[in-house]
């Protein structure tokens, strides 16, 4: 086999930590995840030695800070395979990306009263918040896709109609693993004229992700989630659909010229960040986005099927442990909520912790999915390029230490 | 953090046999308090005189073990007891660990001793004090204590 | 004297480059300052053994994470003397906590046609542009202080009047140095009922700022200028007025409740929060005020009025030097432009940047400054703890080769 | 990076002595453009038959020696002549110092090639090249080259 999972886990300073006595079980990467070797020595070596601002000096520091900001830019153009490096917005993560689309594109469309949003019953909050602010703006109508007992998306004809202006939909459920089929939603969109952006957060740091084969106009994606830092985010936006919204945020580096009296505004994708951006975090992530690139996004993936694949069947055999989303590994990710009869996702997390393991428990920013299924917390186990099969068996000894105590 | 002291079994027994469970009528105040974190909940109803006070919610096993033992030890109090009870209740979960407990005025609560040391789960236990303390006010009840301004803080 | 110059600069691994053959000579702090290995350190040891999502987990990385993130709150509130750690809003830089003020405080005060907001002509581009859109989307009127020949705000009489909502106002410059007095505005703002702003992105990191004895409403400022990263701003507000604004970016971790059909928000910082936040860059600016704490920032303003004391004097016997700003240490910071004659800023730069010494050159996002003194771009150096003497002779020296190349 | 190659001596002397400038009429085409990092500003202005390029502007020695040349370069040549130096003037500086400049079809502008390998600079020296092409299209001047393209993705 290519992918050696040792070796991966080797470059992970924190996977050799112990929590509570335990060897760390590191299985909250759709929460956040780790960091290689490789990401935080880039991130030190810039603030070492290239610290500089950018797009603002002549002087050496701040060329070279700016030839690295640019060079990250460039190098997840082509990750995601942007038509330009223009068409990468660098923003703080994947909730102000979302937020960005909301205001500008939905100024530059001039929502109203009959217009209307889709998006879905599996959304995390940051897709679905900014939206319901939009419509509360522009007095446009909020209608969403339900979700079905398996947790796939159902495609209910006619909710995206003449009057659609905007689709906003999860590529792939944070909660339920569910990897949505782009495809037939992107033409109903084209057939009524409606824009299409997709919420990469989950699925970018997890598989191929071609921004021009899916056809959408807008994805966003967050660095700490595909081995980056904290602080930055990306917007990809078709370049004309870009070039023709209004700003957003305002300020220092997103203008042509200012006078008191009025402004103009420079070109995508300066006209979307104003201030100082994250410059040593852009770094970060462009070395996260070459340390993807040497493994290979198709082998990361296939990893993670094999991994989940174990996993789903490990755990179907875990009395009381019921599962939320697809049952098999098709058409889903490395992301298993679960629940455990009669122990609250709280104590569940807080016994697997004691040995080590640590999920998520909660509402996962994404309470109408949890309500969906009755519910009003869940546990997540969720899996990336480093994860093991005897995590997956340390997991299953937790969850029998879970029952001991609330047996 | 070890589990030590975090499951004693008088916690586990007021999970698996709430006491004083349920809303009931009358009441003269009621407060439905959530904690937006984990998404548990809690509704809680008082009479004026403290004469009962019940409860219904969602939540692990931390949240549903201290609201029964708010029950016992609140219900039937004057509001100045309750509210000396309340004060200790507090201070004890947000000692860090450091804070004796002092088993003349917590009774069972003195189990919650363990809770302080995990700082993810003193909102847990904290969650019906607070609705507690909210329902009272809203039955002209005022239970609130010195140590608010420090829970403010906090 | 107690403050060791050559102590301070052995803890910024960069202050030993060279840069063209030459000793880097960093004068350009206003731009983004340099960071000591102190930040850079905690930073690393946050990624290698500390990294968790915030806010959203019950386990120990997690629990770790955000101790980390919320101690880190807690000493930027002291830093500034708030009255608790919750008027403290993570941003990711000065401008979006501009930027979140216009919004929310510009929805909360329902602003209209005849209300206005005052601003200066010594704004940074990130406190002009937000108030400009802001006025565009209400149809207030942004009105302005000018600007003395001498670089002082001109307190015109009448200028904050009853149609005044909102001051936004500069409290050091970066392109003068200026710094303004505060107290006239707050009090004619007060008198007016009027809310004010101070942008500190230049006072915080160079003295001591206490937003309780400024008695202002708001205040931003910006990590990678005060030792800290790239990544991180800070809005500090009133408490009772954060607590009546509206939110501005929505999503994850800044609800109460989310249901399809409607949210509830959270209180307080984290209504301001959303997504995650830069949780490692929290962790390096707590390290960076740490650091400021330990030498003290009487002692770091000192340090800096003695190097501004020594510029302002050796630049006067420069020939073919004009200095924009006051011309003496009072009332100023260690931020001195100035313009070179016959040459134009982007050639004295580029051959101060070969001999080591790193100026900024341009109209440093102050377009209306620069065109208050007839200039479109000048020539800035600006000092900060690590600068020496030693630095301001060798801008002299790199002066001298200006007049050489361009003579 | 050091000077070498930066402030050649036919810079300096374009910068000091420039050649053409002051807007001119008659003219068919007009452009104003900004670099909004720096602020340098320049307006250009041609006829139809490129037999005037004036222009006028606030910038630094290179970009203001780069107008020079360029109003040497391309005043009086034919729509396509123009087109292929804009384009080789192009190419140069996007080059980051690796294209060998022909001085045949340069002139002046090959002191520009060290300019090539100052990123920061290379804006300037292009300043007055891509106002000249908007004024020229504006007169109704094709001047734009398969240079273009690149331009866009650089
Ligand atoms: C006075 C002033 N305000 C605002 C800013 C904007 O800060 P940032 O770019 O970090 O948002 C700066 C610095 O660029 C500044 O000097
Ligand atoms: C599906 C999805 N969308 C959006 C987000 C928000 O990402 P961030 O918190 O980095 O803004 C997340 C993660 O929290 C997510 O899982």
């Amino acid at each position: 086999m290519t992918f050696d999972v040792a070796r991966v886990r080797a470059d992970f300073p924190i996977l050799s930590r112990e929590i509570n006595g335990h060897p760390l079980v590191y299985l909250d990467s759709a929460n956040t995840s780790q960091k290689p070797r490789q990401v935080i020595d880039a991130m030190r070596v810039h603030n070492e030695r290239h610290n500089g601002n950018v797009s603002r000096s002549v002087h050496t520091l701040g060329t070279e800070a700016t030839s690295a900001y640019e060079d990250a830019r460039g190098k997840i153009a082509a990750f995601v395979n942007a038509a330009t490096p223009d068409e990468i917005v660098f923003t703080k993560n994947s909730t102000e990306a979302i937020n960005l689309v909301a205001h500008s594109l939905g100024q530059h469309l001039s929502l109203k009263p009959g217009d209307e949003i889709v998006i879905s019953e599996m959304e995390h909050h940051s897709n679905i918040v900014p939206w319901q602010l939009l419509c509360d703006r522009t007095g446009a109508t909020l209608r969403w896709f339900s979700v079905s007992d398996e947790g796939r998306l159902i495609f209910e004809d006619g909710l995206i109609n003449s009057r659609t202006k905007i689709v906003s939909l999860v590529h792939m459920s944070n909660v339920l693993g569910t990897i949505n089929d782009v495809g037939p939603i992107v033409a109903a969109a084209r057939s009524v004229g409606a824009l299409v952006m997709l919420d990469c957060s989950q699925s970018v740091p997890h598989l191929p992700v071609d921004v021009r084969a899916l056809g959408v106009d807008f994805i966003a994606f967050t660095g700490h989630k595909m081995l980056g830092p904290t602080g930055i985010g990306v917007l990809w936006g078709r370049h004309e659909l870009l070039a023709a919204m209004p700003p957003f945020l305002a300020g220092g580096s997103m203008i042509e010229t200012v006078t008191m009296g009025g402004t103009t505004f420079a070109a995508p994708p300066a006209r979307f960040e104003a201030g100082t951006p994250p410059i040593a975090e852009a770094v970060g992530l462009g070395a996260a986005v070459d340390y993807l690139n040497a493994l290979g996004m198709e082998a990361v993936h296939q990893h993670e099927q094999e991994i989940t694949a174990y996993a789903l069947k490990t755990l179907a055999d875990v009395p009381g442990v019921r599962l939320f989303g697809p049952s098999t590994p098709e058409g889903r990710g490395g992301t298993l909520s679960f629940g455990v009869d009669g122990v609250h996702p709280h104590d569940v997390g807080q016994i697997l912790d004691a040995v080590g393991v640590e999920v998520r428990v909660g509402h996962h920013c994404a309470k109408p999915t949890c309500a969906r299924f009755g519910v009003p917390a869940m546990t997540r186990a969720s899996f990336y390029l480093y994860t093991t099969t005897d995590e997956i068996d340390a997991l299953v000894r937790g969850l029998d230490q879970v029952r001991k105590v609330f047996g | 953090m070890m589990l030590d002291g975090l499951y004693q079994e008088i916690i586990l027994d007021h999970y698996k046999h709430p006491h004083g469970r349920g809303l009931r009528d009358p009441f003269q105040g009621e407060a439905h308090h959530v904690n937006p974190t984990c998404g548990d909940e809690i509704t809680v109803r008082v009479t004026q005189d403290l004469s009962d006070i019940s409860y219904d919610g969602l939540g692990c096993s931390i949240s549903q073990a201290s609201a029964s033992v708010l029950h016992e030890l609140l219900s039937g109090r004057t509001a100045s007891e309750a509210a000396g009870i309340h004060e200790a209740f507090v201070a004890l979960m947000q000692g860090r660990g450091q804070v004796e407990p002092d088993e003349e005025v917590l009774g069972d609560g003195i189990a919650f001793a363990g809770v302080a040391k995990f700082p993810a789960r003193v909102k847990c236990a904290l969650l019906p004090w607070m609705a507690f303390k909210d329902a009272a006010a809203r039955a002209g009840v005022d239970v609130s204590s010195s140590s608010e301004a420090s829970e403010v803080k906090a």
